[in-house]
């Protein structure tokens, strides 16, 4: 089948969207952007194209009559499970490689048995999270490697050390060093490599569901997908490997992406890992004034990250955790990197854990409200795009802040809200087609 | 004889120094750091104080004075508290008698200060509400680069062609790493250029407060011979007379700071201890 | 690590209860009690005021209230304010618009400009604009201070500003009512002298805070309810049981306008410094004497601003002393040295600062400096700062 | 492209002036000339000829400076020695000129003043400037305080007040420190010439209302006032200047050409703009650049009205001598109130028939800066044309960022065009 992709490499997260020829989003990708755009775009892509595959499974299996519906998701959530298990265990089998190799050093000669011994332990204790992760009714604190591997290792090491281990230092250093090189290799197995392997963690009795699964799933695993334009935007475009003409700004793809999820979009907020943008679109989802924050990150959603570390907790448990509170405090300065020191202060003063949390969500709202209000304010109806609109709390403070001074308001959050860009890209490369805009005509 | 603890809370890692004596008679038996990572900074506090007082061979009841310094006046166990950069200022004098200033790069601040040949701090400036060219800058840019902090003065010291890092935001500033990362600049290169964009705004605060001569770089980042030389070459280009040095002890210049006045404050309070004691 | 200063334990008794009601005042910024205060008397019209100094007086004396604007602290949330000034511009003006454009300064029937600064200057335009049915004027204050000419001129300024009020209240001024409000604020300023007088004394009765909040309680309360207020906390503190410690003793310079967020002043004395004078709302005792109530009232006034007020970064300094009275003012007040904080952005006082500072290295005072605005969150560096300056001190003593 | 090569005679005119006037600064100690520092907004020039006495005017100084790319090193100098990053580029570009030996843009040593005439008009920062300089000469100070159009009039009090101080003040001041008798006819014939020049100047920047226009009522406007607002006012240089200049751009009309750029006359005028701020000195070539090569002619702007707002009637008037340079001193663009700036501008898009207007917010001032958000929000909303809204700095090369403001600039015309397009 044909279809299109839009990439948005943006400085936290790299997302990529697969459109059917309609328009529709049939599949969507998401990693963590590094080092090697190259590779964020390329991880992206393919996850799209994974998510867009299970899409059509999920397509596929519900027309079958043989299979209960109950036990139909089940299937379908534990292959899922199993096949991100699978693309886990890939990565950390690569980390241990590195690591050893890493371990191989000169500088290690008088601690390397000490290290590799704790190494072994690390790394067990990764496998049995990851065992109790990667099962369908778990939710997982991080959708990265990088994150529920590292939170798992520190953990680990850290009882290492208590139990007279070897320096906790010495231990995440090692992580820290070889995470980067994981990061930037991609998946050798290809995707119907995967599937199958993931099929055969499936528990016997789920396989005896469906007779005919594996058929199904090795026909979904091949299908073409004829990919007929990509687009890509979003902070790393200048690198991305593209032609010029590929290629659209930021600004303008968010404020097509925001109007074609919601039409009736006059004000568009996205809070993204390092920046936040305030756009003004009209009817046409054309942009008509926009401010960026420069220089500085406060307040961007990288801010959360820091104090969820902070934490040693996952970012999606961030704003459950503030919504939990009734009161919140004020707090003023949203300077990303203090933003550990200051959560430690607070909490010295013996301020609530969550209501300290509730007020950094405040803290970011009001940073994107003088945005807002320099770029012409909000008006009917506002939409709110970029990875912190997943943040409950952040659009709880949101909606509160913006009713108080703009009055009621219709505000649009898309459960596919990080994919605005790469949506807004997306359609400009089927409208390249389509419309048969030939390459070149219609520069960034 | 006495004996005096110096505990400095930093933002990134804890230092404790164990000392005997005073008067200028000093004696440094232990030091220790430990970093916090996301650990409860009073347990870490109690794990390296332990630990330092090990390897000083000394009991906690034996000790006359703990001082704390940096965020320490949390500990409820201290007897006094000193700032940061009085203890800086008194610990770079102890570890090189010569300096008349120092440059403490902790993990989140930038403060210089000169002091006098007692210790004595005259003049001092610090950066403020950005972290811009801090420790935790660094850290985070040496994670993105993938390599040791250790790692980072010798490689920089390797630059042939310095990268010019315009971005003041340490946030910010990852994000052009990538970007240089992804133009293919050196490691190295990408070093140095951030260490000297660093080093201009260090010696923005050492001309502001008008230091001349030796000046020791304290804290955390002291370790880093590649931000000395950039620091050192700033300075030069201001035509500055100065001179800029690490230390094996540098990053236990505050520790060892609060100790020894913990010291001066112990004879203050106990006159006479001084002379009974006999050096 | 600012906030980390546990609360203060509350305090109970009458005098907890005077702490608590400056500080409901203080925090109230929809100016709930000067609504209260109108609701009395329909005539009764409030007359908002921006740092530094107006003739309370006048605005009294035809009936009105004086309400001091002092920007909205670290309590008001910036949501609108940021649309009106540029990164670069300090940071008073945009809470004050923001309180204006939502409406909580509606209570005020009228807005009075003093010059100060270009910024104050402006917002009084901007005033013009946003509210063209209010009483909105720029209140020029004479640079030039003899008799005949910005006396007269001055004479003039305070004529329409009595007359713009009384226009509303319906109660004209007359030399007898102005020389009455004169001495209404004469017992004030003696209220203010003798709290400040004590403090200097004793500076552990009178912790930095509760001494702000009594003087910004000035600037909300009737003149007379605030004297009470002050005379009554001053007798209470000196019946307290708060012990000295081991502090140094420092004047503030340089916080005229913006004013720092309370828990700045907490963080300076947790650092160990006592604040034994400071510039903070220094409007509510610019002129720090009692004004000769006999004779030409409008005379009087205008005499005491042109020869006795306190020297402010605003005002010209004639005879090239203000370097001498600070000195002189360190030696009077015995502090052990002097800390500069100018508000970020503020040009009167960061460009009065170099003059300041070569004063005080000449008299061999010691000093340091920092910026804050009155939102300032993070007080780590400035609690390292005036931490080291207070060790300094302690450590090789002055005196 | 072609006009580049030539200068026009009424700019050789002008520098022959400059130098001259700096020729006889460096010669005044030896000359026993005194010499008297004093600012632009409302300068009282013909009074200080009145008694010989050499004017320097330390904001033109600082601009000159930036031209010369010497600002950044003299910001840098002021900051060590203690001035906040914060605070006022002149100021501190002024400081640095003096600590490294005050040589002026000829070349020549500026002379130290003998007397600080502290004219007081439309901004607070004139005062610390000179409390500042009290500090390094020893010398009295003089202070004219020139209230403001708070209520957007000169009310009878205050033109008593400023012409009391000079006649009170200023005259006992400045006849003891000549040596010299006030002389009323004098100032009169003076006073005279200047209203002459004051004619020719209104006539030129109003030429902008030909299409295309003839001028840059900015970048151009910025050399046109300089006789005017400086130390030539009131003399016969001034008045021949400005007939020199009328003339040649009465040939450009008639010949239908516009204004004159670095790189030769502007060929196509596309969008007419008005423009509000002081212009960024440090990279003036580039900045102007940058709007020419799109083809943007600005009309009208207020930097050019802060020695006097003549287009809108003022005139030195020789019949009322002192109260008349009352009126001149208090009536300057910087001493309008924000509700009469917003009147201003918005006249001058209408007069003008601008496309749009814009505003170069500096980092520096806040007497121009604080406000000026509001002021694009009521001109969108009264004259529904684009606004746009740019920030450099005067001096201080670290705020300009070519790219930034070049893709601002870049975006704002193509709103114009959009706009045009709608109708
Ligand atoms: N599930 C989630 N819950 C809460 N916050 C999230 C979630 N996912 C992403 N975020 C926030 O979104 C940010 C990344 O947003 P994104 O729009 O991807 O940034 P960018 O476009 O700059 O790469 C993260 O820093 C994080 O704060
Ligand atoms: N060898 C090294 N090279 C460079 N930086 C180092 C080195 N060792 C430690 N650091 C840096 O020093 C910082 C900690 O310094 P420290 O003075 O202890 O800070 P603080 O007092 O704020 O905790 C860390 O941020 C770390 O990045
Ligand atoms: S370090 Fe913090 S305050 Fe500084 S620019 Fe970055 S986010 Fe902003
Ligand atoms: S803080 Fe300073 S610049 Fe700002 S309004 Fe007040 S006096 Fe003016
Ligand atoms: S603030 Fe503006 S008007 Fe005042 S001196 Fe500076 S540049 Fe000139």
């Amino acid at each position: 089948m044909d279809c299109f992709v839009g990439i948005d490499l943006g400085s936290t997260t790299t997302k990529a969207v697969v459109l059917d020829t309609a328009g529709q989003i049939i599949g969507r990708g998401i990693t963590n952007s590094r080092s090697n755009y190259d590779v964020a775009a390329q991880v992206a892509k393919q996850e799209a194209y994974t998510s867009a595959r299970f899409a059509l499974l999920s397509r596929e299996l519900n027309a079958r009559e043989n299979i209960t519906k109950e036990d139909r998701e089940m299937l379908e959530a534990a292959l899922l499970a199993a096949y991100r298990h699978e693309l886990f265990l890939g990565s950390l089998n690569r980390l241990e490689n590195h690591c050893r190799e890493d371990l191989e050093n000169l500088r290690f000669a008088n601690t390397r048995r000490e290290l590799s011994q704790a190494l072994e332990v690390i790394l067990q204790g990764i496998r049995e999270t990851a065992d109790s992760i990667f099962v369908p009714e778990s939710v997982a604190r991080s959708d990265f490697f990088r994150d529920i591997a590292g939170s798992a290792f520190i953990e680990a090491a850290s009882d290492i050390t208590r139990n007279g281990g070897p320096a906790f230092d010495s231990m995440v250093g090692m992580f820290d060093r070889n995470i980067i090189p994981v990061e930037n290799e991609t998946e050798t197995r290809g995707f119907e490599d995967l599937l199958m392997a993931a099929y055969h963690r499936l528990p016997k009795g789920l396989l005896e569901k469906d007779a005919e699964l594996a058929e199904l799933l090795k026909r979904i695993a091949t299908l073409e997908l004829n990919e007929l334009r990509t687009v890509g935007t979003g902070y790393g475009r200048v690198r991305l490997p593209f032609p010029r003409d590929c290629i659209r700004s930021e600004i303008l793809c968010h404020g097509l992406g925001a109007h074609l999820m919601f039409p009736a979009t006059a004000t568009v907020l996205d809070i993204g890992g390092q920046d936040t943008k305030a756009i003004q679109v009209d009817p046409q989802g054309v942009v008509t004034s926009f401010q960026m924050n420069d220089r500085c990150a406060a307040g961007c959603g990288r801010y959360l990250g820091y104090i969820a570390d902070e934490m040693n907790i996952g970012l999606h448990e961030l704003g459950p955790l503030a919504m939990a509170s009734k009161r919140r405090v004020k707090i003023n300065s949203t300077c990303t990197v203090f933003a550990g020191a200051e959560f430690r202060d607070r909490l010295a003063a013996g301020q609530e854990r969550v209501d300290i949390v509730n007020g950094l969500h405040r803290a970011i709202i009001l940073r994107a409200m003088s945005l807002l209000a320099r770029s012409g304010g909000i008006t009917n109806e506002f939409t709110f795009t970029g990875g912190v609109a997943k943040n409950p709390a952040a659009v709880r403070a949101l909606r509160e802040v913006a009713e108080e001074n703009y009055g009621k308001l219709i505000l649009n959050i898309a459960p596919d809200s990080i994919y605005t860009g790469a949506v807004g890209a997306g359609t400009f490369a089927m409208r390249d087609i389509v419309q048969g805009i030939k390459p070149g005509q219609e520069a960034a | 004889m006495t004996l005096t603890a110096g505990v400095d809370v930093g933002s990134g890692a804890v230092k404790v120094a164990i000392m005997r004596g005073g008067g200028g008679n000093e004696e440094l038996l232990a030091t220790c750091l430990e970093r916090i990572r996301r650990r409860n900074v009073l347990d870490v506090v109690d794990e390296s104080f332990e630990a330092a007082l090990r390897e000083a061979g000394v009991r906690r009841d034996e000790l006359d004075y703990i001082a704390t310094s940096g965020e320490g006046d949390l500990i409820p166990w201290r007897t006094g508290h000193f700032y940061g950069m009085t203890t800086h200022s008194r610990g770079a004098l102890f570890i090189a008698p010569e300096a008349r200033g120092a440059i403490d790069i902790g993990a989140l601040h930038t403060r210089a200060m000169r002091f006098t040949n007692e210790g004595r701090v005259e003049k001092y400036q610090m950066t403020s509400q950005c972290a811009s060219g801090s420790g935790q800058f660094l850290e985070n840019i040496a994670r993105y680069l993938g390599v040791s902090i250790e790692e980072i003065g010798p490689l920089s010291l390797q630059s042939d062609e310095p990268e010019k890092c315009s971005s003041i935001c340490a946030v910010l500033a990852e994000t052009d790493v990538i970007n240089m990362v992804s133009r293919g600049i050196s490691t190295p290169n990408i070093l140095r250029g951030i260490h000297n964009s660093m080093a201009v705004r260090i010696a923005g605060l050492v001309r502001a407060i008008k230091s001349e001569g030796m000046i020791l770089m304290t804290g955390g980042l002291a370790r880093d011979a590649g931000l000395i030389a950039a620091v050192q070459e700033k300075l030069q280009d201001g035509k500055s007379p100065v001179e800029v040095k690490g230390h094996e002890l540098s990053v236990h210049a505050g520790a060892i700071g609060a100790a020894l006045w913990g010291a001066f404050r112990h004879y203050k309070l106990h006159p006479g201890e001084l002379s009974g004691g006999g050096t | 690590m600012t906030i980390a200063a546990p609360a203060e334990p509350a305090l109970g008794g009458r005098l907890g209860a005077i702490i608590r009601r400056a500080t409901e005042l203080y925090e109230d910024l929809d100016f709930k009690s000067v609504l209260d205060w109108k609701a009395k008397d329909k005539t009764r019209r409030a007359i908002g005021f921006l740092p530094v100094y107006v003739p309370r007086e006048v605005i009294h004396a035809a009936g009105g209230l004086p309400v001091g604007i002092m920007g909205g602290g670290d309590m008001t949330e910036i949501v609108r304010g940021d649309s009106y000034f540029q990164s670069y511009i300090c940071h008073l003006p945009r809470s004050v618009i923001e309180l204006a454009v939502s409406g909580r300064l509606d209570a005020m029937d009228g807005f009075l400009f003093p010059s100060i600064c270009d910024v104050i200057r402006n917002l009084s335009g901007m005033f013009k604009l946003l509210k063209p049915d209010k009483y909105v004027h720029y209140f020029d204050l004479p640079q030039n201070f003899r008799a005949g000419l910005g006396g007269k001129f001055y004479a003039h300024e305070m004529r329409s500003v009595a007359q713009a009020v009384a226009k509303m209240t319906g109660s004209e001024v007359t030399d007898d009512r102005l020389r009455e409000s004169i001495t209404v604020y004469n017992a004030n300023r003696r209220a203010i002298a003798a709290l400040l007088e004590l403090r200097i004394e004793k500076p552990w009765l009178i912790p930095a805070t509760e001494y702000y909040l009594m003087l910004r309680a000035g600037y909300l309360l009737p003149a007379d309810e605030h004297t009470a207020l002050v005379n009554e906390y001053t007798l209470m503190v000196q019946q307290s049981n708060r012990r000295p410690l081991d502090n140094i003793r420092v004047m503030v310079r340089g916080a005229f306008c913006e004013q720092p967020p309370l828990a700045l002043l907490r963080t300076l004395e947790r650092a160990g410094c006592y604040l034994v004078d400071d510039d903070f709302v220094v409007g509510s005792r610019f002129i720090p004497d009692p004004i000769k109530a006999e004779g030409d009232p409008w005379e009087a006034l205008a005499e005491a601003f042109m020869q006795r007020s306190l020297p402010t970064a605003s005002v010209y300094d004639e005879k090239h002393q203000k370097g001498d009275l600070l000195v002189r003012r360190v030696k009077d007040v015995r502090a052990d040295g002097v800390l500069l904080m100018a508000p970020s952005f503020c040009d009167p006082a960061l460009l009065d600062q170099p003059m300041l500072q070569s004063a005080l290295e000449e008299a061999g005072i010691p000093f340091t400096s920092f910026k804050y605005s009155e939102d300032t969150g993070q007080f780590q560096v400035i609690r390292e700062q005036a931490g080291t300056f207070a060790d300094a001190i302690k450590l090789w003593g002055t005196a | 492209m072609t006009t580049a090569a030539k200068k026009d005679a009424s700019q050789e005119r002008q520098k022959t002036m400059i130098a001259e006037h700096f020729e006889k600064l460096g010669h005044a100690k030896e000359n026993k000339q005194k010499v008297v520092y004093t600012f632009v907004p409302g300068n009282l020039t013909e009074l200080l000829a009145n008694f010989d006495l050499l004017p320097v005017l330390p904001e033109i100084n600082a601009l000159q400076s930036g031209m010369r790319g010497k600002t950044g090193d003299y910001i840098h100098l002021a900051e060590k020695s203690g001035h906040s990053e914060d605070v006022c580029t002149y100021v501190k570009a002024d400081i640095g000129m003096l600590k490294s030996g005050n040589i002026g843009p000829t070349g020549e040593k500026i002379p130290e003043p003998d007397l600080l005439l502290l004219s007081y008009t439309g901004c607070f920062t004139f005062l610390k400037w000179f409390e500042l300089l009290r500090e390094e000469y020893d010398c009295p100070v003089v202070m004219l305080h020139v209230p403001y159009q708070g209520d957007g009039n000169i009310t009878p009090e205050m033109r008593q007040y400023v012409a009391g101080q000079i006649r009170e003040v200023l005259i006992p001041e400045l006849e003891k420190l000549s040596g010299k008798k006030f002389d009323e006819d004098r100032l009169r014939e003076d006073l005279k010439r200047s209203a002459k020049a004051e004619d020719d100047l209104v006539w030129v920047l109003e030429s902008a209302k030909h299409k295309p226009s003839p001028i840059d009522a900015y970048f151009g406007g910025v050399y046109y006032i300089g006789p005017i607002f400086t130390s030539f006012r009131g003399t016969q240089d001034a008045v021949e200047y400005y007939e020199l200049l009328r003339g040649e751009i009465e040939e450009r009309i008639k010949l239908g050409l516009g204004p004159v750029t670095p790189d030769g006359v502007m060929n196509e005028e596309k969008y007419r703009i008005v423009v509000e701020g002081p212009p960024n000195w440090t990279s003036f070539r580039e900045f102007w650049k940058m709007f020419y090569d799109e083809g943007a002619v600005v009309v009208a702007s207020s930097y050019t009205k802060v020695g006097g707002l003549y287009d809108r009637g003022f005139r030195h008037n020789p019949d009322e001598p002192i109260e008349t340079l009352a009126d001149y001193s208090m009536g300057c663009y910087t001493n309008l109130n924000l509700p009469d700036r917003v009147n201003l501008l918005e006249n001058y898009v209408r007069d003008y028939d601008a496309d749009g207007f814009l505003i170069n917010s500096v980092k520096s001032c806040n007497s121009f800066s604080a406000g000026q958000l509001l002021i694009l929000r009521e001109l969108e909303k009264r004259t529904g044309r684009a606004g746009g809204f740019i920030e450099s700095d005067l001096v201080d090369p670290r705020y300009f960022s070519a790219a930034n403001i070049k893709n601002r600039l870049e975006s704002y015309f193509q709103m114009i065009e959009a706009k045009k397009a709608k109708g």
